[in-house]
């Protein structure tokens, strides 16, 4: 008998509302992640023109010294700083550091791997990622 | 290959990235201002710098690797199914070779002063 | 004609006692097929609420003997077990416990690192092992792991088994419905473990699962065996308030105190020597007799109730021991026990009787065993202590386990299955009562069976009341409450629901003539009206055997071997 | 002892304190055809209903045919994992008064096939549960007359134990994002029970069940989302003891 399996689908999954901070980050890391591989490529798709000669380099050059082109690259910043800071707790995570030790657990039951330095870390990440996207508009757009 | 290899690669390439992309941006940012470092004089006197050619080689071999891979995990976990993981786990080494031979092939030849 | 498959052995019920047997007879025969069926999900059964603990003697050198656990437990059923019985289960019990370590049981630890036990009512040393107080739902969880590791045992999970179908001298299966699809099938076996648990929703204010129906003792009533000593109702004597869920006899184990309005550990009058640790039966009646008197407390729902006193343990050991009740009492209650009392009130929390078996587990029909809660070898006699009922689960699970796949090793399969016993179970069932248009609620019906036993045979009992209670239960069952509202096939939980209810009736009729029968006090069953023990006319169990017009009463010798009965005081 | 009347099953306990809530509730019949439909009941409660004495007062009084898996209701038997109010929980653990809504949705947990109503079919979940050797891995686990216990200090209890409160109601694989999209992946369930057992000291199976969690659609397809602990009734947080388990393969703990 196959049934159907009632999966949540793409759209539970990336429902970041529902589960707290660590649901947001998890979303944050995907989105980011396809973000900066996406950027990669056409950066190296940019990168390429240069083979091109001067004028193919800078007309290149062009597209990103729009508005447009530096809100991109604000956006890209902020990604990358955001990844990288998270991608860097959750390598630790991962390897079983920083998410607490196991107990008896007591009633009412807060998940020790839930833990405020976790939330913070990833408050942080965000936190700098943002900061990183304000210094970055102010070198793109103070020229 | 086992899954934790693969993931122990995922892993690795990222810790690289982050030592090397770091270099890169700040290369970018310290040596002059932003706008000058991307003037194409400089940048291809940066190519010609082997050192910093061969970091961008790494960098590239790195973040291809570690971004198709992250890819590959995406896709399948999105659907199951023998041939579709199949043209997933496929799919993505040989996007991650292609992209690393376009991004080698610039290096290379800019370096070379072939431009 | 009806589908069906077939299996070696069949074990009715993945409770303690089924998955027991279960492991002990794959591990006897790995070649013999295995099916554990129940109406609940593995690990949904009623045995993962037991909390407080599990009793054997482990501390030898410590000064614990089994002699003085099998005194302890024949002292405790006010002299009705079986000695025999009794000692079995005191001789067995440590090895399994040891057994369970080595299957994984996460058993709570002592600094030294040795399996820590505490005090239980009526023990004379601290002999109820434990594990937190989850000791059920851990055991539970090792017995099932331990049986993911057998291939020759296969759970068929949310299966209603309806009868056992045998030619008179010999069995040769069961019928039941697939919960899932509504499929009715017929199971053919040649051995039968029998381990339905206890029935204890036959009273409305239960301690047990919402899946403890008697339906299982009643496929074996149905079937032509006898159930022994139904009259015997454990009442636990701290139910909490309101939804009667059990607070552990644990908590009085580390220490916790019954008080009542007056603030007065009033036990000090009733047992002056183990005070809150007496066992269950006699502290029941003490708190019954304590709001009779004029000093217990009302609920808020209304409902007379003692107070529990579990604030001077601390924090710190509650949390620890406790964690458990702890959890219940927050959530369902909104008492915090470190902060406030509780409010407890003598609840129904196990049935003595059960299916009649010998002291192997072998019920009057050859290839048939009975364990568990289910069974009533005569382990407890009229009164259970406290943490012997998992051991009993374990022992017999194991004992019957060997001896069922040994005799589905040894015998053949039936050449002729009786599909005309199957045929007429199956218009029993679906022109009886899946098709049943009765006018009357079925839940209301249950509700009012449910509520005559709470009212009528409670920790005290009169010739009146019970004599009414039987009455009106005859009454209820005359009207025509059999009633589906809900005819689809799958997932029909209104159709089990009315079938459960249909074994209510019979089981609730034996508990209530056997309760009339028994013009004494013993144990458990406490008469206002004959308040002595009465030895010369019946120190014997009671048989109770099916016929369609009113259960057949019965008479069976005690076994006696080394102790005499005395009079019981603690 | 009629003098003491006993209020049965709180639901039917009139008091002053009692309010009004909707209860709406899902109900669908894959045999039969793939529509759900939400029914609504008004049912009234009082301060400790839980969501599963509401569903039973529907069934008991206003529907006898919903369908609603249940045994213990006391949160020990992982019966009634359902989604309530759009969160997986027990329904016997959730109290109408927590939930602070004047109307409350209860549907089938996702990520599992439906039976009917409010009932998903587990046996997925068992069956990889199994796959994880949840069992002693070692030569003597058969005792001998003269066995005794395996040592274990209350520390090493502390190692594992907080797993070993596992209930499988499945509300954790209903949770996590992974489980959303992907039918092939372990789940949470599964692999914080593999850790229960790595974590004992009494037992010697760890490098089988590395073996076995090691799979494209093993371990690796948990990325720290927490959704599982975040709504697990026992606090098992399975979400540490898979990263626990992960470390063993990445090196990090030995
Ligand atoms: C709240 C509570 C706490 C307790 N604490 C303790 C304690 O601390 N120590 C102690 O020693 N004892 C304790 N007990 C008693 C002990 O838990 C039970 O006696 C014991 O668990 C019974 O186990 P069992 O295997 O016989 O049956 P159960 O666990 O009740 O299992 C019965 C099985 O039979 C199945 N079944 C029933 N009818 C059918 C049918 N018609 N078709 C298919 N399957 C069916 C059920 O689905 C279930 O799987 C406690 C009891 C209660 C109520
Ligand atoms: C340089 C610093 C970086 C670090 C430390 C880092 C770290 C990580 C880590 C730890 C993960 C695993 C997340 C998980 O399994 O939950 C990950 C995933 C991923 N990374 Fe990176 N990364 C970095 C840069 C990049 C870059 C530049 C790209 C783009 C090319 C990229 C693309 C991805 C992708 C697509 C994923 C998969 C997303 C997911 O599974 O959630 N990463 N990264
Ligand atoms: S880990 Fe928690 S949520 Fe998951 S099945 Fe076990 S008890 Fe339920
Ligand atoms: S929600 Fe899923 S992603 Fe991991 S931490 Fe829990 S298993
Ligand atoms: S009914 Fe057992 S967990 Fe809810």
């Amino acid at each position: 008998m196959k049934r159907n399996e009632n999966k949540e689908g793409i759209k539970g999954m990336a429902n970041p509302g529902r589960y707290g901070i660590e649901r947001v980050s998890y979303w944050l890391m995907r989105i980011t992640g396809l973000g900066l591989l996406a950027y990669f490529i056409g950066h190296i798709y940019e990168t390429s023109s240069i083979l091109s000669g001067k004028a193919a380099w800078d007309s290149m050059l062009e597209l990103t010294q729009t508005t447009q082109g530096h809100i991109f690259l604000t956006l890209v910043i902020g990604m990358c700083v955001f990844h990288t800071a998270n991608g860097i707790r959750l390598m630790f995570a991962h390897g079983g550091i920083g998410i607490g030790k196991p107990t008896r657990p007591d009633y009412p039951y807060l998940p020790h791997s839930m833990n405020m330095k976790n939330k913070l870390c990833i408050y942080a990440s965000i936190g700098i990622a943002a900061l990183a996207m304000m210094y970055g508009l102010s070198v793109l757009f103070g020229e | 290959m086992r899954e934790s290899i693969i993931m122990k690669i995922h892993y690795g390439t990222a810790l690289g990235a982050v030592v090397l992309v770091a270099v890169h941006i700040l290369y970018r940012i310290t040596m002059m201002s932003f706008g000058d470092s991307l003037e194409y004089e400089n940048v291809v006197a940066n190519y010609k710098f082997i050192p910093y050619a061969i970091m961008l080689e790494l960098i590239l071999v790195l973040l291809s690797v570690h971004g198709f891979n992250g890819l590959r995990v995406i896709l399948l976990e999105l659907k199951q199914g023998k041939s579709y993981e199949k043209a997933v786990n496929y799919g993505c080494l040989a996007s991650m070779a292609i992209l690393i031979a376009y991004g080698s092939r610039t290096i290379l030849m800019t370096s070379m002063g072939m431009t | 004609m009806t589908d069906s498959i077939e299996y070696d052995l069949i074990i009715v019920g993945s409770g303690l006692a089924g998955l027991r047997a279960a492991i002990e007879a794959a591990k006897t025969s790995p070649s013999i097929k295995i099916g554990v069926i129940s109406k609940v999900q593995v690990m949904r059964s009623h045995s993962v609420s037991a909390e407080g603990g599990t009793a054997a003697v482990l501390f030898e050198d410590e000064g614990d003997t089994i002699e003085s656990h099998i005194y302890d437990t024949v002292k405790g059923s006010d002299f009705l077990a079986d000695q025999d019985v009794a000692e079995l289960l005191c001789k067995e019990m440590p090895g399994e416990v040891y057994q369970l370590d080595h299957w994984g049981m996460p058993w709570s630890r002592r600094k030294d690192g040795r399996i820590g036990q505490r005090n239980f009512g009526g023990y004379s040393f601290p002999r109820a092992t434990y594990a937190s107080d989850k000791v059920g739902f851990f055991e539970m969880q090792t017995l099932y792991d331990t049986c993911q590791k057998f291939d020759n045992i296969e759970f068929l999970n949310e299966w209603f088994v309806t009868s056992i179908i045998h030619d008179g001298q010999k069995f040769m299966g069961i019928t039941a419905i697939q919960i899932s699809s509504g499929t009715f099938y017929a199971i053919k076996a040649k051995s039968l473990i029998i381990a339905t648990g206890g029935a204890g929703r036959i009273y409305s204010f239960s301690t047990y699962a919402l899946s403890s129906t008697p339906d299982g003792i009643d496929m074996a009533y149905r079937a032509g065996l006898a159930l022994k000593d139904m009259e015997f109702v454990q009442f636990h004597p701290t139910g909490i308030l309101p939804s009667g869920i059990l607070i552990t006899e644990g908590a009085r184990g580390e220490g916790g105190y019954l008080v009542n309005k007056d603030g007065e550990r009033f036990m000090s009058r009733y047992a002056a020597s183990k005070m809150e640790l007496a066992p269950r039966d006699i502290v029941s009646r003490s708190i019954m007799t304590e709001i009779k008197e004029g000093r217990g407390f009302k609920h808020e729902t209304g409902v007379d109730c003692m107070k529990l006193d579990l604030r001077h343990i601390g924090d710190a050991v509650i949390k620890e021991k406790l964690g458990a009740i702890r959890e219940i009492s927050i959530k369902f209650s909104g008492i915090d026990p470190a902060q406030e009392m509780l409010d407890i009130r003598p609840v129904c929390h196990y049935m003595m009787g059960g299916i009649h078996t010998n002291i192997d587990g072998a019920t009057e029909l050859s290839g048939v065993w009975a364990a568990g809660e289910a069974a009533c070898n005569s382990v407890h006699g009229a009164n259970r202590l406290g943490a012997n009922s998992t051991s009993e689960c374990i022992v017999w699970g194991k004992i019957t386990g060997a001896l069922a796949a040994k005799h589905a090793m040894n015998s053949k399969p039936s050449s002729q299955f009786p599909h005309h016993l199957v045929a007429l179970e199956e218009k029993r069932i679906y022109d009886g009562i899946f098709r049943g248009r009765g006018e009357y609620n079925p839940y209301e019906i249950r509700q009012e069976l449910t509520d005559i036993m709470t009212d009528k045979a409670y920790v005290f009992r009169t010739e009146s009341d019970l004599v009414e209670g039987l009455k009106k239960l005859r009454e209820i069952k005359a009207r025509t409450w059999k009633h589906v509202d809900d005819t689809a096939k799958e997932y029909n939980t209104n159709f089990t629901n009315v079938m459960e209810l249909d074994s209510m009736f019979r089981v609730a009729e034996v508990v209530l003539v056997g309760a009339i029968n028994r013009r004494e006090s013993r144990g458990s069953h406490s008469r206002l009206d004959y308040p002595q023990r009465d030895d010369a006319n019946f120190l014997h169990h009671t048989l109770a055997y099916y016929d369609p017009k009113e259960p057949i009463m019965k008479k069976h010798p005690v076994t006696i071997t080394r102790y005499q009965p005395v009079e019981r005081k603690y | 002892m009629a003098d003491t009347q006993i209020a049965e099953d709180q639901s039917s306990a009139e008091t002053s304190t009692s309010k009004i809530v909707t209860l709406r509730i899902a109900k669908s019949n894959p045999e039969k055809d793939s529509v759900t439909k939400f029914e609504s009941f008004q049912v009234s409660y009082e301060r400790w209903t839980t969501v599963l004495d509401a569903i039973l007062d529907v069934k008991k009084h206003l529907d006898h045919s919903v369908a609603v898996r249940y045994s213990c209701r006391q949160a020990t038997c992982g019966s009634c994992g359902m989604k309530i109010n759009g969160r997986p929980r027990l329904a016997c653990f959730t109290k109408i008064s927590e939930l602070d809504s004047d109307v409350v949705t209860v549907e089938p947990m996702s990520n599992y096939p439906i039976v009917r109503d409010l009932v998903v079919d587990l046996e997925k979940m068992f069956d990889t549960h199994k796959e994880m050797k949840p069992f002693m891995v070692r030569e003597d686990t058969e005792i001998t007359p003269n066995s005794r216990e395996l040592l274990q200090t209350p520390e090493q209890v502390e190692e594992y134990i907080q797993f070993a409160n596992c209930i499988k109601c499945g509300l954790c694989n209903s949770a996590c994002p992974t489980m959303a999209t992907d039918s092939s992946f372990l789940g949470p369930q599964a692999l914080a029970q593999a850790y229960r057992y790595v974590a004992d000291s009494r037992d010697k199976g760890k490098n089988e069940r590395l073996k076995i969690i090691d799979d494209s659609h093993g371990i690796w397809r948990c990325h720290f989302a927490g959704s599982c602990s975040q709504v697990c009734p026992k606090g098992v947080d399975p979400a540490m003891g898979i990263q626990m388990l992960r470390g063993y393969l990445l090196g990090f703990r030995k």
